[in-house]
C-alpha cells in the first residue's frame, strides 16, 4: 500500500476498514461458505454508500474520479477488502462502472452501480486453453442493426448477483464489446465451484443471444483499447486486494512466531525460521513497491502501464501465494484447519493468482512487450 | 535358535500365489490427492473394514508381520523377504491404514519396549487386523516439541488417572488402541518426567472429535481426556522413563515407509503416477503442445521417479548401515518438498481452473483445493523444519540447537510469550 | 541559519543545462556482466580519470555534493534536489567508481565523525575528484564479522603503528585514499577495543596486491599492512570508540545506491535492461517463438521492474522516516537473489552455448562465465546473509543470535576449529 | 555413487583415485588452463592403462565388459574424475568405443582406443536453436558407395586431439553414423572457449567430407537406437562424473562450515546455514540415488532406462549446479577467488548441466516419454 496518503485517502481506507470490520467478520465469513451468493445485497448497497463503486466513474456521471488519482484511491479499497477477505465483486463491478463511464453511455445503469442496487460483471476470461491472457475465441456477429452472441466465459464473477453483463468478444473487425441484462434470452449460468469463501463465480452460455446495436459500448471492432484499459484496471484491483491479504497474513505469521514457543525458545528466536521471515518481508515489501507503481502508472495512464502492471500480477501472484503457503508452514497443523483464520487469506491470493491471467501468462506477456520494444527500436 | 530360514524363491512362490488368488487388483486412479474433503464417513468406515478383513487373510496366509518374531505370531522372516513381499504386492490391494502407524511407529515400540505379556497380547491382535492403533503424541500446545507434552498422568493405586489432550490422529474415530506419552513429574527436566501408556480409545474418559481441515476433510482427530484411569500394567516401559521410549517411537515414526514391518506395494507411495496424471491435466487443459506444460509434466515425473530413487537408496543403507538411522529424514525432507511442488505443478497446469471449476471439467478440477493444502506435506509427520534440524545435527554432526528448557524443571519453562515460564 | 533554498525547478534547469552541454550520453550496452574479464587495466585506468574529470566538472558547475554542507564545498540543498539531479542525468556517463565506496560510506562517515579539520581537508578534494577513497574493512579471517578484525593499532607517540590485511576493496589500486578499522585494544570486549583511521593508499608500509577471480577479473585488492606508520591526526572519531563508527560505517554502505549522497542516474543500476538483454540472447538463441524462453525473459523484466519500484520505496520510506534505517537490507537482500537468478536465466537462454562458445556466438558468448560468478551478487557488499539478519532483527525486531564472542576479552574469543579461544 | 562396492569394483575406483592425486592436482589443473589440449597424451595413455576406455568394449574386441556391469564400473571411473575434476575425454572415447564395439567393426581403431594411443569422439550435438535434444539437422546423403556429410556439429569434445570423429547425422531414410578420420578432407575445426579449466571443445565444420560406405557404423538409417544407447552411456557418464564434483564440494564446504568461525561461533551452528546444508545433503542423496539406479536400468537396458536416465541428468544438472552455487556462497569472497579450488568442481558442473541436453531439454523428453506411454495405453 502506499506509505504515505492524504487525509481524504485516509479517511477513505479508514472508513472501508470500520465497515469491514463490523459487517465481514471471519464468522460472517464462514457462515457465507454455503451462501450461493456469497454476500448480502444490504451489505452491497451500503459498501457503495461508502464509494466503493464511484471510484472510476466520471464527476458528471455521479462518480468522484475528477482527476486521475480515482484509482489509486480505489487501491486503498481493494487493500482493505483483502486485510478482511471481503466479499462483493469489487473488481467486476468497477472495472464495468469505469468502462461505461469512459463510453459514456448507459448513464441510468451506472447510476445504480453507485448506489449498489445493480451490480454489473465482466464477461472476459474464456475455458482453458483459451486461458491465455488475449487468446480470445467468443463471437460476436453484427446483423443490420442487431449483435449476435455465441459462446462461453468463465470464470464469471457474480453473474449469479449482477444485472448487467459487460460482454467481450471478436466480431470480423476486432474486438468489440456489448452491455446486456443479464436476463437477456439465451444467456445461462452454470454456478462453478472454487477456493474462495465468499466470491462465486460462474460459466456464462451465450447462445445466439440477439441485442440491438445500442448495447455497443464503444465500436464495433475497436474496443481494443479500452479492453486492455480495463484489463488493466482489473489488474491493479486485484493486486492491491491480494496485498491486503498478504499483509493480514503476515502480520498475523509474525505474531505467532513470537507468541509461540518451541523448546522453550519462541519460534521467532530460530535463525532458519528468522531468515524465511526475512525473505517474506522482501517479497512483501517487492509487492507493495511493484503494486503502487502500476497503480499510478495506469491511473496517468503513461506509456510503460502495460509493462508495470503486468509486472506486478505476476510477482504478486507467485510470491504472494509463496508467502501465504510460507505462513501456513510456518504455523504449522493449526494452519491448514478450518478453525484458523489463515486460510480465508490463502484463498484470496490463491484465487488473486489466478483471476486474469498466472503469473506465467503475464511473464509471456512481459516478454510479447519486450520484444515489441526491441522491434520498435 | 537356528531354525532353516524359508528362502526367497519358495517365499515369493508362496506370497505371489496367495495375492494372485486372493487379493483385488487396484483399479488405475490418479495420484492420492491432498486429503479431499469428496470421501464420505461410510466410505471410509467400508474401506476400513477390509483392510482389516485382508490384514487377517494375509495372517492366515502366514503373510503378515514378516519381520515380527515367530512367538508373537509374525513370521521371523528377514527385511529381504519383506522386499519380495512388497514386490509381489505391487498392483493389489493392501491395508493402507494398518502401516502407519500401527505397524511402525506402535508396534515397532511394542516389541522394543513392551512387556512379554503385553506383546503377546497385542502383537498377534494387530497383526490379525483386530486392533488398529494410533499414536497420542502431539498436543495442541506443542507442535513439534512433543517431549513437552502436557497431558498428565497421576498415580492411584494401581492405576494412573490421565487429563489433557491429543490431536493429529489420523482416524481415531475409528481406530482401536492408542499408544500415549504423558507427564508423570513436572518437577524435573522436560525429558526426565514422561511416561508412555497405552489403552482403548473408546473408553470412557476420552472424547474423539473431527477436526475438520480448510478444505472439509475430517480424517485427522483431537482427543479429550478427562480422569481417564489406564491400569499400570498397560504402562509401557519405566515410568519417567518415557522418552527413552520417545525417542524411539519417534525413529520409528519417521522410519515410516523405509521401516522394514511396512507392507508397501510397490510403485503405491504417494507420488504414483505423478507424470500420468499431469499429462492428463495437461490433455484436459488442451496444452500438451505447450513446451512450458511439457516442461513441468517432465518435472513431476522426474521429481517421482528421484524420490522413488531416494527412498529405496536410503532403506538399503539403514538396513546395511551404511547410512546412519537418521538418515531417514533424508527421504522426509525430500518427499513433503517434492509433494508440495508436485501440488503446485498440478494447479498451474489446470490454469484459470485451478481457483474455479465445475465438475464436468473432470481432470481439471478440485487441484485447487490441493493447493490449498499444500503444505499438509511439509508438516504432516514430523515438519520438514523437524527433518533438517535432524539431518544438519545427527546425520551431518552440526552443534545443536539451544534447548532453554534442557534443564529446567518442567513447571518453569517457559512456554510463551503470556506464559514466558 | 535561514537561507534561501534554490527551488528545484530552477535546480533543474540549471542542472539539465550542464549535462547536456558537457557530458557524454551513454552509448546503450548490455547488462553490465558480473565482473567479467575482457576488461583490461588502461581501459581501467581510463575510465578512473575520465570520471575524476566529469567529478570535477560536477563540482565546477556547482553539482557536487548536493546533500552536503556549503563549508565543505557541498551544496547544502535537499535529497529532492539529488532525485532531481539522478532524474535529469539518465542516460549520461557519470562518475561511477566515485559513488560507492567513496561518497558512502567514506564520506558520509568523514561528515558525521570527522574532525572540523579533518572534513575541509578531505570532503572538498573527494567532490573536486581529487581523492577516491576505499575502505579497509574486511579480512581474510573475519568474513562477515568485521567487527572480529585482527589488524592492529599500536600507538607509538604521536603516531600509531599497524599492522594486518585487508581484502575485498575494489580497485584499491587506482584508489588515494583509505577509511581503516582496526584494532587498538586486545584485552577487552571485540567492539570495546576498535579504533578508525585513515591514510593514503599509496604509503610505504602497504603492499596492495589484486586477488584473481575465478572469471580472471583482478579488481578486487588485498592489501597488507606492515609496520604502517598513521599520525594521530588521521584518527577518525576516539580511540577504542571504533564501532560507534563502525557502525554507522557499515549503516552507510548498506544505504549504498539508496544514500542521498549518491548520484545515480535513473535507469542505470545493475539491473538495467534485463529483459532486452534476455530478448536479445534468445534471439540469438533462436528461441524468440519458444514459450519457455518467453517466460524468462518476462521473468529477468519482472525482476528488473520489481527492483527498481523495490529500491525506490525503500529510498523513499527511509528518507520519509516511514521506513526503518535498516530496511536498505530489504533492497540488498532483493537485489542479490534477483541478480543471481537473472544470470542463471541467461545462462539458460543460451543454451549449449552458456558452457563452450565461439567469439562470433555474439549475444550468446560467455554466459557461462557470468554463471559462474553468479553468488558474488549475493557475497560482495555484505552478503545476503547479514542482509537476512538484519531483516529479522532489526527490522521486524526478533531476537538476535547469540554471539558468544560478545563479552569476552578479544584475544580469548573463539576464531575458529583449531584456535577455539 | 554405490553405497556398496564388490572388492573388485573397490579396487577400480582406489587405483583411478591414486592415479588422479598423483597425476591431477588442482596445481596441474591451474597449469593447463592455457594449454590448447588440456591434458597430456601420456596422461591419457597411463590412465587408459588402468581401464578408463575398456569398460564398455566386449570382451572379444580386448576389452573387459563381459557382463551388463562394464558401465556401472565405469561411473565409478567418472566419479572420481568428478572428485578431481580431472582432464581427459572420458564421456566421448568410451560413448565411441561402446559404439563400435557393439557394431562389431573397425577393431583395429577400439584397439588404439584401448590403449589411450587414439582418442575418438562423438559429434552429435548441434548449434542452438538445434541443440534441444533430437533436433538434428546434420545431412548425411548416399552417392552408391560413397556418403556425404554436410554441416556443423558443436560442441565437440577434444575434437583437437581425436584421431577419429564418430558422426550422426540424417539420411532420408533416418539417422545414420560413420565414422571417419579426423584428419579427411573437409572437416575443419575451430576451437571453442568454455568454463572448464581442462576440457577443450570445437566447432566441427564438415563441407561435402566423402567417405567409403566402409566407414558406416551400423546400417544407413537405422542408427536410432545406436544413438539412443550412445546418449544414453553418454548421460550415465556424466552424471556419475557430476556427482563425484557435487560430493567433492559439499564435504569440502561441510569441513569449512566447522572450521570457519563467525561472531565466536563456528559457522555450522547457524541454524539458518544448518537447514540449508539440510537441503544440500538432501539434494546429493537424491542424486546418488537417481544416478545408480539409471545407470543400472541403462547397464541392464531395462525398459525405463531413457525414463530414468533422463530424469537423473534433469535432476543432477539443476539441484547439482544449485548445490555447487551455495558451497560458493556459504564459502564467501574466497569461493569466487581463482585461488580457492572450489570453482574446479562448479567449473565441471556447469558444463556437466549442458552438455547432452539441458534440465530443460530432459524435462521434455520426460514429458514425452510419459506422453508415450498414455498413448499406448
Amino acid at each position: 500500500m502506499l506509505l504515505e496518503l492524504s487525509s481524504e485517502q485516509e479517511l477513505l481506507r479508514e472508513t472501508t476498514a470500520r465497515f469491514l470490520d463490523a459487517n465481514a467478520q471471519v464468522a460472517e465469513l464462514r457462515r457465507l461458505r454455503d451462501d450461493p451468493r456469497g454476500f448480502a445485497s444490504d451489505y452491497w448497497r451500503r459498501g457503495a454508500e461508502l464509494g466503493w463503486t464511484s471510484l472510476l466513474v466520471s464527476e458528471d456521471d455521479g462518480g468522484v474520479s475528477s482527476s486521475s488519482s480515482g484509482l489509486v484511491e480505489l487501491t486503498l479499497v481493494a487493500y482493505e477488502f483483502g486485510r478482511h477477505a471481503a466479499p462483493g465483486p469489487l473488481v467486476s463491478t468497477n472495472v464495468v462502472a469505469g468502462a461505461l463511464s469512459a463510453a459514456g453511455a448507459h448513464k441510468e445503469l451506472i447510476a445504480g452501480l453507485l448506489n449498489g442496487t445493480s451490480i454489473g460483471t465482466w464477461c472476459v476470461s474464456e475455458a482453458p486453453p483459451n486461458d491465455g491472457l488475449g487468446n480470445m475465441v467468443f463471437d460476436i456477429a453484427v446483423h443490420d442493426d442487431e449483435l449476435v452472441l455465441n459462446g462461453v466465459k468463465r470464470p464469471v464473477e457474480s453473474a449469479n448477483e449482477a444485472s448487467h453483463l459487460l460482454v467481450t468478444g471478436r466480431t470480423a473487425e476486432g474486438l468489440t464489446q456489448v452491455i446486456i441484462p443479464a436476463a437477456t434470452k439465451g444467456v445461462s449460468l452454470i454456478p462453478m465451484r472454487g477456493v474462495d469463501l465468499t466470491k462465486r463465480f460462474s460459466v456464462v452460455r451465450f447462445d445466439d443471444v440477439r441485442v440491438p446495436a445500442a448495447c455497443l459500448v464503444g465500436r464495433v471492432g475497436e474496443a481494443a483499447d479500452d479492453v486492455e484499459r480495463q484489463l488493466q484496471h482489473a489488474l491493479v484491483v486485484l493486486n492491491a486486494e491480494a496485498l491486503g491479504a498478504m499483509q493480514r497474513a503476515f502480520d498475523m505469521t509474525v505474531e505467532w512466531a513470537f507468541d509461540r514457543y518451541s523448546f522453550g525458545r519462541p519460534l521467532a528466536s530460530y535463525q532458519a525460521l528468522k531468515h524465511r521471515f526475512a525473505h517474506m518481508a522482501t517479497w512483501l515489501q517487492a509487492s507493495h513497491a511493484i503494486g503502487d507503481e502500476a497503480a499510478r502508472a495506469v491511473a496517468e495512464r503513461r506509456p510503460e502501464a502495460a509493462l508495470l502492471v503486468s509486472a506486478a500480477k505476476a510477482y504478486i501472484g507467485e510470491y504472494g501465494a509463496e508467502l501465504l503457503q510460507e505462513c501456513v508452514q510456518l504455523h504449522g497443523g493449526i494452519g491448514v484447519t478450518f478453525e484458523h483464520d489463515l486460510h480465508l487469506f490463502l484463498r484470496r491470493l490463491t484465487l488473486a493468482r489466478v483471476l486474469h491471467g498466472t503469473p506465467d501468462a503475464h511473464r509471456r506477456r512481459l516478454a510479447d512487450l519486450v520484444a515489441r520494444k526491441e522491434v520498435a527500436s | 535358535m537356528n531354525v532353516e530360514v524359508e528362502s526367497l524363491e519358495s517365499f515369493r512362490e508362496r506370497a505371489s500365489a496367495f495375492i494372485r488368488a486372493n487379493l483385488r487388483p487396484v483399479t488405475k486412479r490418479t495420484v492420492s490427492s491432498a486429503l479431499r474433503a469428496n470421501h464420505r464417513d461410510e466410505e471410509e468406515l467400508a474401506e476400513v473394514a477390509r483392510e482389516r478383513e485382508v490384514q487377517r487373510m494375509l495372517f492366515d496366509a502366514g503373510l503378515a508381520g514378516i519381520c515380527v518374531p515367530c512367538p508373537y505370531g509374525g513370521q521371523g522372516l528377514t527385511p529381504a523377504h519383506q522386499r519380495v513381499l512388497n514386490a509381489e504386492m505391487r498392483g493389489y490391494e493392501y491395508p493402507t491404514r494398518a502401516q502407519v502407524p500401527t505397524f511402525t511407529p506402535c508396534l515397532a515400540v511394542l516389541l522394543e519396549f513392551g512387556t512379554e505379556e503385553q506383546r503377546r497380547r497385542h502383537v498377534p491382535a494387530i497383526l490379525k487386523g483386530e486392533e488398529l492403533w494410533m499414536q497420542f503424541l502431539s498436543e495442541p500446545s506443542c507442535g513439534s516439541d512433543v517431549a513437552g507434552a502436557l497431558t498428565s498422568a497421576v498415580r492411584d493405586g494401581n492405576e494412573w488417572v490421565l487429563n489433557g489432550s491429543k490431536v493429529w490422529t489420523t482416524g481415531a474415530w475409528w481406530s482401536d488402541w492408542a499408544l500415549c506419552l504423558a507427564r508423570t513429574d513436572w518437577d524435573v527436566s522436560k525429558h526426565s518426567g514422561l511416561t508412555v501408556f497405552m489403552f482403548p480409545i473408546k473408553s470412557p474418559g476420552i472424547e474423539v472429535q473431527r477436526v475438520e481441515m480448510l478444505n472439509g476433510s475430517k480424517e485427522f482427530c483431537q482427543e479429550y481426556l478427562s480422569d481417564l484411569r489406564v491400569p499400570d500394567s498397560q504402562r509401557i516401559g519405566e515410568v519417567n522413563k518415557g522418552w527413552t521410549v520417545g525417542s524411539r517411537w519417534m525413529f520409528h515414526e519417521r522410519m515410516g515407509q523405509n521401516s522394514s514391518l511396512v507392507t508397501m506395494p510397490e510403485g503405491t507411495i504417494r507420488a504414483g503416477g505423478a507424470g500420468a496424471t499431469m499429462h492428463a491435466i495437461a490433455r484436459a487443459a488442451g496444452k500438451l503442445s505447450d513446451p512450458r506444460a511439457c516442461e513441468l509434466i517432465g518435472e513431476a515425473q522426474m521429481l517421482q521417479l528421484v524420490g522413488e530413487a531416494l527412498r529405496r537408496r536410503v532403506g538399503q543403507g539403514i538396513a546395511t548401515r551404511t547410512m546412519s538411522d537418521q538418515s531417514s529424514a533424508i527421504a522426509r525432507l525430500f518427499l513433503g518438498l517434492a509433494e508440495t511442488r508436485r501440488a503446485t505443478i498440478a494447479f498451474e497446469l489446470a490454469g484459470s481452473a485451478g481457483a474455479t471449476w465445475i465438475d464436468s471439467d473432470g481432470e481439471l478440477a478440485e487441484w485447487g483445493i490441493d493447493f490449498l493444502m499444500r503444505q499438509a506435506m511439509c508438516i504432516g509427520g514430523g515438519t520438514t523444519e523437524m527433518a533438517a534440524n535432524v539431518i544438519s545435527e545427527r546425520v551431518l554432526g552440526m552443534p545443536r540447537e539451544l534447548t532453554p528448557d534442557r534443564d529446567l524443571p518442567f513447571r518453569e519453562v517457559p512456554r510463551s510469550r503470556s506464559k514466558p515460564g
